[in-house]
């Protein structure tokens, strides 16, 4: 059956209307506005499901704001949703309902909720416009959305000295890198007067300034999905701020992680081929310069997580090492384009990003679980929880054999993808990544008896469950992993596949817009 | 001939906005200056839209001739109001550090440990 | 010398020499390479929006989304500082 | 803040209907002098931000409560995304100017070239420019009423 061609226009729509409205609705009531919220987002998410099986059938959605055809000098905002863009929408949407589930009642006790219902419906409507927008400012605009609604959100415990430091890390960091993005957009716009994604991919021709724009866009998009050098930020903001938006943020990390994707394959799809600077390909240069900055932070964040007391801390190092891996794999597949296995990285790196969104998002839920019921959140002070927290346990379990890529979770299937081609390329690549994986591995099992087995602490006698939305939120999560460990073609095939031929197939995207034209 | 003293002036204002992010320690200090470069990176942005001798995009009782580009100008207005955002943002940040650790110093925020 | 300023100068060179040469390398200012997006909007900017002022048109309707995007983010500010500065009675 | 002395304050008695007029000008007058919705928004916010410097943040709080303000904003906001979802719903496209050429209020098209001033023209745009300067005025007003009030009532709590 077929969809309204403005359905991408209204996936970004609905959660802006949803999060203007919440103010006025929670004078209402605040169980009115949970209700409001939690529609919202649900109808978001069958809009995105919707959209993202008619994309699959028949191709790339493009959709123009203002007018109907498109006039030929492209002077109008237009979406362009092909099947990378929509998978990365399918992410953000299944975690952003997951966490506002959770977050019923585990922000029960704190006040200004509307204000927080608002930022995370703004934060959905960011990273979604982020994810399926085909202008270049109107990434910007949508990347700064994200940042400023995620700031804000680190900060929510203003109580915590630590959240609001986090906080303005955070905003400074991104403000730096949106402004970096900001001036590479205007360095090609001064150059071409285009601002449409595919109309400048079709008319580059790689001068020089055009390099430094890449290079500007690299640096700033990778600072933003928490890449080694930049990454510091991570730790923080993950740690300190709330469970529920430690969840969020994962997504508005990939996102940025989308953002670089994007740039690399389709806006410098051209130019990747071309033979640059010491008669080696653009494309084998840059992703070699993906693969040693992610082969850095997944080290980087093994090592650093060995050493944390703090619970979240030690699960946002965890995210770092798996950021690591996806752009290990999205590297490989960019400096290995033509080969098979370079498909093969490509699609485990695209793959990754699935499964570590559901993977570090359930940890985080766990933790959240745990300071929900014991108000505890260094390990050293935990123990014993098993007894009386049956279920968070086993969720527990299962999220940290997805992290760390053990066989029946889904983080094994696309880890197995990223192994087997990264070892064709290169073979240490594949025996550094193995080993980090068990080093993870062996942390979070160390993780598991300091927190949930050892004696009976005195002080969590009267520790009990949490309450059902949280374990039915972390049963969401926790069913996903499972399914998608024990059969992982059906996303594989069906959703994967079609993302890294997008990706990889950039004449078609412009084909859309230019010399198709509609 | 300006050739291209509106550049170097941009130059100028970006890299005064990144001594004051590096070097100074004061908070707010920081936050002037990625005020600074976010005006550095708008007048680059306004000045990419100028043409030789032209006159504003408006046509309402406009002496008529070449128009400077309206594209770049509508950019920088957006950018503009998500400055005035970032740092009404960062100021109250700002203010609750302060009322945390009682001072402004970068050095002694540091209540993170790496 | 601390350990910072000398980072702090490395890093600093490089950003210098990197936008010296986008202020080098751009277009002269006033002499436009590509214009061909703006000459259109210039064109019929009356016909298609009606709107006297060429910026409002771009603004509004050209590139409405954009505002939209740019009216959300002073929203997420404005949500933002509400929400830091209230007052936490049972937290 | 406590407020200022008296002459501060008659001059502002003075000044603020004038800049709100201004503004308010700035935001009218979008489609055909430079200005527009943030431009003119921004005047009046300023002119507010005189008023609570001037008469001290607990009289200004007196006057008009937080929660106003940001249901005023909400309000500006859904009217500007309602004005481009009214495009959808004529069903052209999300942000189609439908009142141009139209017969009903802003319909007339200016003749090309150097059109005189004519304010009923430019369809959706007025209204637009309308809709996201009272957005602007409520929301600056309200970051500003916000942070000096939070600053007193903290030396309160101090105390």
């Amino acid at each position: 059956m077929n969809i309204p061609e403005y359905t991408p226009a209204l996936i970004v729509a609905i959660p802006l209307i949803g999060a203007f409205l919440t103010p006025l609705i929670s004078r209402v009531h605040d169980k009115l506005r949970n209700i409001f919220v939690i529609l919202v987002l649900v109808i978001n998410a069958s809009l995105v499901f919707l959209l993202a099986y008619d994309i699959l059938k028949n191709g790339i959605q493009t959709y123009i704001f203002g007018a109907r055809n498109l006039s030929y000098p492209i002077v109008r905002i237009l979406f362009e949703v092909d099947a990378m863009s929509i998978f990365m929408a399918i992410i953000s949407s299944i975690i952003v309902l997951v966490a506002v589930l959770y977050s019923w009642s585990f922000m029960k006790n704190n006040t200004g909720l509307d204000k927080y219902y608002t930022l995370i419906l703004l934060l959905t409507a960011g990273i979604l416009g982020m994810v399926m927008t085909g202008d270049m400012f109107n990434f910007f605009v949508f990347l700064e959305i994200t940042s400023i609604a995620s700031c804000a959100l680190i900060a929510f415990w203003t109580s915590q000295a630590e959240s609001v430091e986090a906080g303005f890390k955070y905003i400074v960091i991104s403000a730096m890198g949106a402004l970096f993005v900001l001036f590479a957009v205007a360095i090609l716009y001064g150059q071409y007067d285009a601002l449409n994604i595919a109309q400048l991919a079709d008319v580059m021709q790689y001068t020089f300034l055009d390099k430094i724009a890449l290079v500007l866009l690299i640096v700033a998009l990778a600072m933003k999905a928490g890449l080694v050098p930049m990454h510091m930020w991570l730790p923080d903001s993950y740690g300190s701020a709330p469970s529920t938006i430690s969840l969020v943020l994962v997504g508005a990390t990939l996102a940025s992680l989308y953002g670089v994707l994007r740039v690399v394959f389709t806006l410098y799809g051209n130019a990747l081929s071309t033979i640059a600077n010491f008669d080696v390909a653009v494309n084998v240069f840059i992703g070699w310069f993906i693969i040693a900055l992610a082969i850095l932070s997944i080290i980087v964040g093994v090592i650093m997580a060995l050493i944390q007391t703090d619970f979240k801390r030690l699960i946002a190092f965890g995210a770092v090492a798996e950021i690591g891996y996806m752009f290990l794999g999205i590297g490989a597949g960019l400096a290995a384009a033509g080969t098979a296995y370079g498909n093969v990285a490509l699609q485990g790196g695209i793959f990754h990003i699935f499964n570590d969104a559901l993977d570090v998002g359930l940890l985080f839920l766990v933790a959240g679980a745990i300071y929900y019921a014991t108000k505890e959140r260094s390990l050293n002070s935990m123990g014993g929880l098993a007894r009386n927290m049956k279920f968070t346990t086993v969720f527990f379990i299962i999220g940290l054999l997805a992290v760390a890529g053990m066989p029946p979770m889904n983080g094994f299937a696309s880890k197995l993808l990223i192994y087997e081609s990264t070892f064709q390329l290169n073979p240490i690549l594949a025996i550094v990544a193995i080993l980090c994986s068990i080093l993870l591995l062996a942390m979070f099992v160390k993780v598991f008896y300091s927190a949930f087995m050892g004696p009976e602490l005195p002080k969590f006698k009267k520790v009990k469950e949490v309450p059902k939305s949280m374990l039915f939120a972390m049963g969401i999560l926790a069913t996903i992993i499972v399914i998608f460990g024990l059969f992982p073609e059906i996303i594989l095939n069906n959703i994967v596949q079609p993302a890294a031929d997008a990706l990889l197939g950039y004449s078609e995207y412009i084909s859309q817009v230019v010399a198709g034209g509609i | 001939m300006i050739y291209n003293i509106p550049y170097i002036a941009v130059v100028g204002l970006i890299l005064l906005g990144m001594y004051a992010l590096v070097f100074k320690r004061n908070l707010i200090k920081m936050v002037i200056g990625i005020t600074l470069i976010e005006s550095g990176v708008n007048m680059f942005l306004i000045t990419l839209g100028y043409r030789k001798e032209s006159i504003a995009p408006i046509y309402t009782s406009s002496p008529g001739g070449i128009m400077s580009l309206p594209v770049p100008q509508a950019l920088t207005l957006t950018s503009i109001v998500i400055g005035v955002a970032v740092t009404a943002l960062m100021l109250s940040l700002v203010i609750h550090i302060y009322r945390h650790y009682g001072s402004l110093d970068a050095k002694n925020v540091r209540r993170l440990k790496e | 010398m601390s350990t910072r300023t000398i980072a702090g100068t490395i890093f600093f060179s490089i950003v210098f020499a990197f936008f010296i040469f986008i202020a080098l390398m751009m277009h002269p200012f006033g002499v436009l390479n590509e214009s061909e997006m703006d000459d259109y909007i210039i064109d019929n900017t009356q016909e298609e929006t009606g709107a006297n002022n060429g910026v409002t048109s771009v603004v509004f309707d050209y590139r409405g989304f954009d505002t939209l995007g740019e009216a959300t983010v002073l929203f997420t500010a404005v949500a933002g500082v509400i929400m830091l500065f209230r007052r936490l009675k049972n937290d | 803040m406590t407020e200022m002395s008296k002459i501060v304050r008659t001059i502002t008695n003075i000044a603020f209907p004038l800049s709100m007029i201004f503004g308010f000008y700035v935001i009218a007058h979008g489609h055909l002098t430079p200005g527009g919705g943030f431009q003119g928004g921004a005047v009046v916010a300023s002119a507010c931000a005189m008023v609570l410097v001037a008469f001290g943040s607990k009289w200004t709080i007196g006057k008009i409560k937080e929660k106003r303000l940001s249901v005023l904003e909400s309000l500006g906001a859904i009217g500007f995304i309602g004005l481009a979802l009214l495009g959808l719903v004529f069903g052209i496209a999300f942000f189609h100017n439908f009142l141009v050429g139209s017969d009903y209020l802003f319909g007339i098209i200016p003749a090309t070239g150097s059109g005189l001033a004519d304010i009923n023209t430019a369809g959706v745009l007025p209204l637009m420019n309308f809709a996201v300067g009272i957005k602007v005025i409520a929301g600056l007003f309200v970051i500003v009423l916000v942070m000096a009030y939070a600053a007193t009532s903290y030396k309160e709590d101090k105390k």
